[in-house]
């Protein structure tokens, strides 16, 4: 990795370097009751902008990778016969501005899954491989646990990582794209005094996480407590609403929907993202359903992401955003209901 | 005049329908005509033959009715009972027609002589509880939504054409309006039935910053308890709860109950 | 030859809501000739009371599918003059297009798809998609417009989601804006091709005497709030509308009437046009003289073409509106209202005619007492007086029965009565 | 500065995600494929033969006992379905389906000749080859012997190297007994065919009572050792039924690894994307549907 060192001033211009494309980055979208500001991520075309220094945004990027409603496929009907057309929805290259660790670690996390195994997912690689990433390093908000499920800071995935140093950006760059960009910019050598620094900022950064999981055993602990009572209790309290999978970076579920024009010319194949704390999740035709209650929905979804896919890839399928969390009405947050279930309640 | 045509070989019959209104504004009638861009291939697809609003012809001839309102005179409940002996299919438009609609708020009185002095003062007039028509004939589909939404009934109505079975999303308003990646209403401190309301009306209301209010009536997984403690924990009113609730009739007993609660707190 | 002639119309058609016509003519006699409304009353009124006032535009709303921004709009009005808030220059602008938007879309929605096809001899508008596509694209195209504003400016064309009292939930997308913009100053071709179509239209030659009660504008071309006025000459303010309408019932009718100096009044389009037609823009004012509307016309049938140069109107002060919007920087969508005591009154012009809101508010804002009156009651009597003259006119004309029965109904329909709405 | 505007890469090209390659099958690919015969078999199902159109697609479709195929109605909607004909004669694809919702339903009104989607096939499947030599008893409940056709024609077109072969079947009712023009045939190879209604009618003559009665007799028969050693079970039925069985098996001294069932959970897209299938991590449209029993013990809630 090539490390680089320039102002923080120098990011407007890396900003205007990149502006010929399509840049996705935190904007703010209003004002949270409390005072607070509340951000997401959404095409910027002005510096002004963007807030580098947001904490969290509400939703994920994931809809510029994995959108809410895709078109799968579209059929045209002539003379009894049909034909197929597909198109993954990949028109233009994106330049993601801002993104923290946690959401970088998301996006490696959707490639396990969505580029490797079987069946790689062309729609999401379509996006995936257009993207060009510029991370940005974050300070703890008193909802994210990105530490605790080891995603506070991110190896790949992206073309160049900028660390806010005093009034300086370390930058790391991951691509020969973005080594080339940064050759327009006013940039120096780290220097050892550099590399001392960045290392006190991530110690500073880490000393400020208030929010924790433990994820020992979990795998486990999960197993054992499989009938354990917190989960009706956490269930009563759920709304089935799919809040928390909407907003996670890495939930992924989908079910699909076909519907005919009014003049039966065209058909469409939609796919929605979907989340498995809704009742019909695990419903099949017949009106059997696997999970009927709420509280076995919320407990499969935390057996998916701590339990199952940490057997499969040997990570947990979530990266600590906290987003959940601050979204659900009902107050459930991974951390509580983890420690709940661990029976070790704060 | 019914023209064949084939879907995957299946022959699908254009069929005759009817537009009929009981106690409503008919607002749900007018999004179809509201539909100007697909007016001509909504039109393609059924062949009207009764719409007093739209046009003069009428004939008791029609294979599927739109019934739109609720019922709130005895005449209402005659000219229902007729339309369901004459219509293969039966389908309630809209909140009015499926829940009783905003018509059934004053119902909460129970004391229907005091709503009637309310408003005509001695003057004599005919009126009832309102109820929704599934109340008084057997109802085959029901399309939710005060008003519906021109995108679902267009989506219905194909389906039912083709003879496509045809299902209500199951989840709530929230699903929908993340998808839309709109900012919660309770951040801004507003309450919102999104929650707990059938989607299906794409997060119309949220979406435009207004919170929801029920107009699509209850999903299948509604958690009412939960979101009355949510309601509390967020220093909202209890009652601007209770007035969603209560607006559109879908939350019926809920929504009955809640009242009596409030009432006999205050 | 006498005449002698039975109409009857049980639910006339191709109008809002429930109402039938019955006339007896022997031997040249009008033995009888009524106007009946049997509409199912739904108590808004009484539906509002002991709610909080948030709940009256959104309620209220429902009274009317057709003109819900109106209702809304006039309740928001009463809401806002009961508490003493005065909306900002911003909010009142918005209002105002959102209002002109509405009323654009209803004539054209009565124009083209209910009144059109009696003066092309056919039922409803679906025989004219074959025979006059080119009028029935343009009328789609002009109410798909003046919808997509609405959308765009109050959340929804039907029961608005961003109107609310203080101001709005949000606000309208600037470049939506200015492209709507460009879009209305194409449509005006449209009106002038609708001109020369309505031209064409043999409008009967009857008139009735009448008392045509509107909002005055001072200024511009009246729309929300202002003072009251009649032909005959009463002026009033806003919150006296109580002696503008004179509620009564009678038998004949579920809907409440009104009356002011004469028997009957009448409000609309037509009426509108005859208080402030001084108020007009000019290209408005050289259709209506083309189309032989000058003030004050007494021909009820003559409110099809004031609906049609009150389009221009309106499409030519949106235009305006949008570019002042456009001009000045978004101020906050909404102020913080605060709850009290009051009794207010909102007046709106909505496409039928004026319509009055009156909430009495308690300490915490909730609604002691509300009433509505809605144009079409206002008109319910003057359509009785003027069918009983219609039926006179017919016999002394020598006409037959299909023709009597069809003169009828364009009579009621020339109204573009809005029946459940006025029966609320 | 133009240099800085990103190239569009189509990347999905470079790595073999590309629509048009047939042979393959990648996500939205499917085979187009005419239904050439439709068989009602009883009041709810009906066996379609289904004949993929382009030849050189027809020649690579290859699958094996227990796997299945996603199924489109263009427009209409996509399902699952379990492949019922012989793995081996390359003849057309038999699937024998039951109308119980949005697809299946209209399904039903399609006519011979319908084009129509096939995607697949899926999944993981009942090892017949390393069953030679053995045993075999196939349990089947109401529609699960759907699944275990293929298997059973697999055996038969090697018979002879098999040893003893046992089908137990069980309906609730004679009317709903599926593939009643076969059993002749079967038996024909020298295959035990039990036949067993929950509820009889008047013609029925044959046994009445759960198929449990009759494995135990079948178990009774046998030698422990043989059902430990020599023996291999594939069952297929609703979760309580295999359940039931698999245990009485395992008591009868079967191991668990020699147990195969096929677990049915809802299915968008049969690639391992749309999770709903998941038990667990676990999906059923990759590592399943077929698994052994120790393996189904191990998942949560699979039952
Ligand atoms: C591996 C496998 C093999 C199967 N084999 C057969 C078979 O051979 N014959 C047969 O009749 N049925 C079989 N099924 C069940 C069949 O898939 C369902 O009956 C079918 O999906 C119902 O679709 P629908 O659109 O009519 O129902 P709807 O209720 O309208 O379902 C909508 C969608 O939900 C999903 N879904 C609903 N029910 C099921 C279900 N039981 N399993 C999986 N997905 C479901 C599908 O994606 C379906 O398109 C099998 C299921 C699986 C998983
Ligand atoms: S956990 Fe919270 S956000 Fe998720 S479905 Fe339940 S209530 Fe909704
Ligand atoms: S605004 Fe309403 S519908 Fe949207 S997420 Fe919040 S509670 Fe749900
Ligand atoms: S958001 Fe709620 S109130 Fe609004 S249309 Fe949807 S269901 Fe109805």
């Amino acid at each position: 990795m090539i490390f680089k060192i320039f102002q923080a001033s120098e990011v407007e211009t890396l900003f205007e370097l990149l502006s010929v494309n399509r840049i996705v980055g935190p904007v703010e979208k209003g004002r949270h009751v409390n005072g607070s500001t509340l951000y997401d991520f959404d095409v910027v075309y002005d510096f002004k902008d963007l807030k580098l220094d947001y904490g969290q945004t509400i939703h994920s990027a994931k809809n510029y990778f994995l959108p809410y409603r895709e078109n799968l496929c579209t059929f045209t009907f002539e003379n009894n016969d049909w034909q197929k057309h597909v198109d993954f929805g990949a028109y233009q290259a994106h330049v993601f501005f801002g993104l923290h660790p946690c959401d970088i670690n998301a996006l490696n996390k959707l490639d396990k899954v969505l580029m490797g195994d079987l069946y790689p997912n062309p729609f999401y690689g379509a996006k995936r491989s257009n993207m060009f990433i510029v991370g940005h390093s974050c300070l703890p908000t008193p909802s994210c646990f990105c530490h605790s499920m080891g995603a506070d800071s991110v190896l790949g995935g992206f073309d160049l990582f900028l660390t806010r140093m005093e009034d300086e950006y370390m930058a790391e760059v991951r691509s020969a794209r973005a080594y080339h960009i940064l050759e327009r910019l006013e940039t120096r050598e780290a220097t050892h005094e550099d590399h001392l620094l960045f290392r006190k900022t991530a110690s500073e950064k880490r000393s400020l996480f208030t929010c924790e999981v433990d994820t020992s055993d979990l795998t486990k602990i999960l197993d054992m407590e499989f009938e354990s009572e917190v989960w009706k209790e956490w269930g009563d309290r759920c709304l089935s609403c799919g809040t928390c999978a909407n907003v996670c970076p890495t939930c992924y579920c989908y079910g699909v929907e076909q519907e005919v024009n009014m003049d039966f010319s065209h058909a469409r194949k939609v796919k929605q993202l979907y989340s498995c704390n809704l009742v019909d999740f695990a419903e099949v035709a017949g009106g059997h359903n696997f999970r009927p209650e709420s509280s076995t929905r919320l407990k499969y979804r935390y057996y998916h992401k701590h339990r199952g896919f940490v057997e499969a890839y040997e990570e947990s399928l979530c990266v600590g955003c906290g987003r959940c969390g601050e979204a659900c009405l009902a107050d459930i947050t991974v951390p509580e209901v983890i420690a709940s279930v661990r029976g070790s309640e704060k | 005049m019914k023209t064949e045509r084939t879907f995957l070989g299946v022959p699908v019959v254009k069929p005759r329908v009817g537009f009929f209104d009981l106690s409503s504004c008919e607002g749900c009638q007018l999004q179809i005509l509201n539909n100007e861009a697909t007016l001509l291939s909504f039109l393609s697809l059924v062949e009207i033959v009764n719409f007093r609003e739209g046009m003069k012809e009428k004939s008791d001839e029609y294979d599927i009715a739109f019934v739109e309102g609720s019922v709130t005179r005895a005449d209402e409940e005659e000219r229902l009972k007729r339309i369901r002996e004459n219509a293969g299919t039966l389908v309630a438009l809209g909140s009015c027609a499926c829940f009783g609609g905003v018509n059934q708020l004053k119902n909460r009185f129970h004391d229907l002589e005091w709503v009637k002095k309310e408003v005509y003062g001695d003057f004599p007039i005919e009126t009832r509880e309102a109820r929704p028509i599934s109340a008084f004939v057997p109802v085959d589909l029901e399309i939710y939504g005060c008003p519906i939404k021109k995108e679902e009934v267009e989506k219905i109505v194909t389906k039912l054409v083709l003879g496509h079975e045809i299902s209500h999303p199951n989840f709530p308003v929230c699903m929908e309006c993340k998808a839309n990646e709109n900012v919660c209403l309770y951040d801004l401190g507003e309450p919102c039935l999104g929650p707990v309301t059938r989607a299906g009306c794409d997060s119309w209301c949220t979406s435009n910053r207004m919170g929801c209010w029920g107009c699509r009536g209850p999903a299948p997984a509604a958690n009412l308890e939960q979101l009355e403690e949510i309601i509390k924990q967020k220093n909202i009113p209890q009652e601007r709860l209770l007035d969603r609730l209560e607006c559109f009739g879908g939350f019926g007993e809920a929504a009955r109950k809640m009242r009596h609660r409030l009432e006999k707190n205050s | 030859m006498k005449v002698n002639c039975n109409v009857d119309i049980r639910h006339l058609t191709r109008v809002e809501g429930h109402g039938n016509i019955r006339i007896r003519i022997q031997d040249g006699l009008v033995r009888e000739a009524n106007w009946e409304v049997v509409e199912t009353p739904r108590f808004f009124e009484a539906m509002l009371v002991g709610k909080h006032y948030e709940n009256a535009p959104y309620i209220c709303g429902r009274i009317c599918g057709i003109c819900s921004i109106g209702h809304t709009l006039a309740s928001i009005r009463a809401v806002e003059n009961a508490l003493g808030f005065i909306p900002s220059k911003q909010t009142a602008r918005l209002r105002i297009l959102l209002k002109h938007m509405e009323t654009l879309q209803s004539h054209i929605l009565h124009l083209y798809f209910l009144a059109a096809p009696d003066f092309l001899g056919v039922g409803s508008v679906l025989p004219l998609v074959d025979s006059h596509p080119e009028v029935v694209q343009a009328a789609l195209r002009l109410k798909q417009l003046a919808n997509d504003i609405c959308d765009e400016v109050g959340g929804r064309r039907l029961h608005p989601t961003r109107t609310v009292v203080g101001g709005f939930t949000m606000l309208p997308d600037k470049h939506q804006l200015q492209s709507f913009g460009e879009r209305l100053k194409k449509s005006l071709a449209d009106f002038t091709s609708s001109a020369d179509l309505f031209a064409t239209f043999e409008l009967p030659s009857f008139e009735r005497e009448t008392e045509f009660v509107s909002l005055k504008g001072e200024g511009d071309y009246p729309f929300i709030g202002g003072r009251l006025v009649s032909t005959d000459g009463v002026v009033k303010e806003e919150h006296e509308y109580r002696a503008m309408t004179n509620e009564y019932m009678a038998d004949w009718s579920t809907s409440k009437l009104s009356r002011l100096s004469r028997g009957a009044l009448a409000v609309g389009a037509l009426a509108r046009f005859n208080n402030n037609f001084n108020e007009m823009n000019a290209l408005p004012l050289e259709i209506s003289e083309k189309l032989g509307l000058s003030p004050v016309n007494h021909n009820p049938f003559m409110n099809n073409v004031a609906q049609l140069v009150e389009c221009v109107q309106v499409v030519m002060e949106s235009i305006d509106i949008i570019d002042t919007l456009l001009d000045t920087p978004w101020q906050e969508s909404k102020e913080a209202v605060e709850a009290k005591e009051g009794t207010g009154v909102g007046a709106v012009e909505v496409p039928r005619g004026i319509l009055y809101h009156c909430l009495e508010l308690d300490s915490r804002g909730r609604v002691r007492k509300a009433d509505c009156v809605i144009p079409t009651s206002q008109n319910h009597a003057n359509i009785h007086h003027d069918i009983e003259a219609l039926a006179q006119w017919c016999v002394e004309q020598g006409k037959q029965d299909k023709e009597i029965e069809l003169l009828a109904e364009m009579l009621v329909r020339a109204y573009d009565p809005c029946i459940s709405c006025s029966v609320h | 500065m133009m240099d800085n505007k990103l190239q569009f890469i189509d990347l999905a090209d470079s790595r073999g995600l590309k629509n048009d390659r047939p042979g393959i099958a990648h996500f939205e690919y499917s085979y187009k494929a005419e239904i050439t015969n439709v068989y009602p078999l009883t009041a709810t199902e009906k066996l379609y033969q289904i004949q993929i159109i382009d030849p050189k697609e027809r020649e690579n479709f290859n699958f094996k006992p227990g796997q299945f195929v996603m199924l489109e109605l263009p427009g209409i909607g996509e399902a699952p379905f379990s492949i019922s004909s012989s793995p081996i004669r390359h003849g057309d694809l038999e699937l024998c389906i039951r109308g119980v919702g949005k697809m299946t339903n209209f399904l039903d009104r399609v006519q011979r000749g319908t084009r129509v989607g096939i995607s697949g096939p899926f999944g993981t499947h009942f090892p017949v080859d390393k069953m030679m030599g053995n045993d075999i008893l196939l349990i089947a409940g109401g529609l699960g012997i759907v699944p275990l056709r293929s298997p059973i024609m697999s055996v038969l077109e090697n018979r002879s190297r098999y040893g003893r072969v046992d089908i137990i079947y069980g309906a609730r009712e004679p009317l709903e007994l599926l593939f009643t023009y076969q059993y002749g045939m079967w038996k024909q190879f020298d295959i035990n065919l039990d036949i067993i209604v929950d509820k009889a009618d008047d013609k029925w003559t044959g046994p009445v009572g759960l198929i449990t009665e009759i494995l135990q007799k079948r178990i009774d028969s046998g030698s422990y050792d043989d059902f430990r050693k020599k023996t291999y079970a594939i069952v297929c039925g609703p979760p309580v039924m295999f359940q039931f069985v698999c245990d009485m098996l395992t008591r009868a001294g079967l191991p668990m690894e020699r147990m195969f069932v096929s677990l049915e959970r809802r299915m968008h897209c049969g690639r391992g994307k749309c999770c709903r299938c998941n038990i667990g991590s676990t999906y059923t449209c990759i590592e399943g549907p077929v698994f052994d029993y120790w393996s189904v013990l191990n998942l949560k809630e699979a039952i």
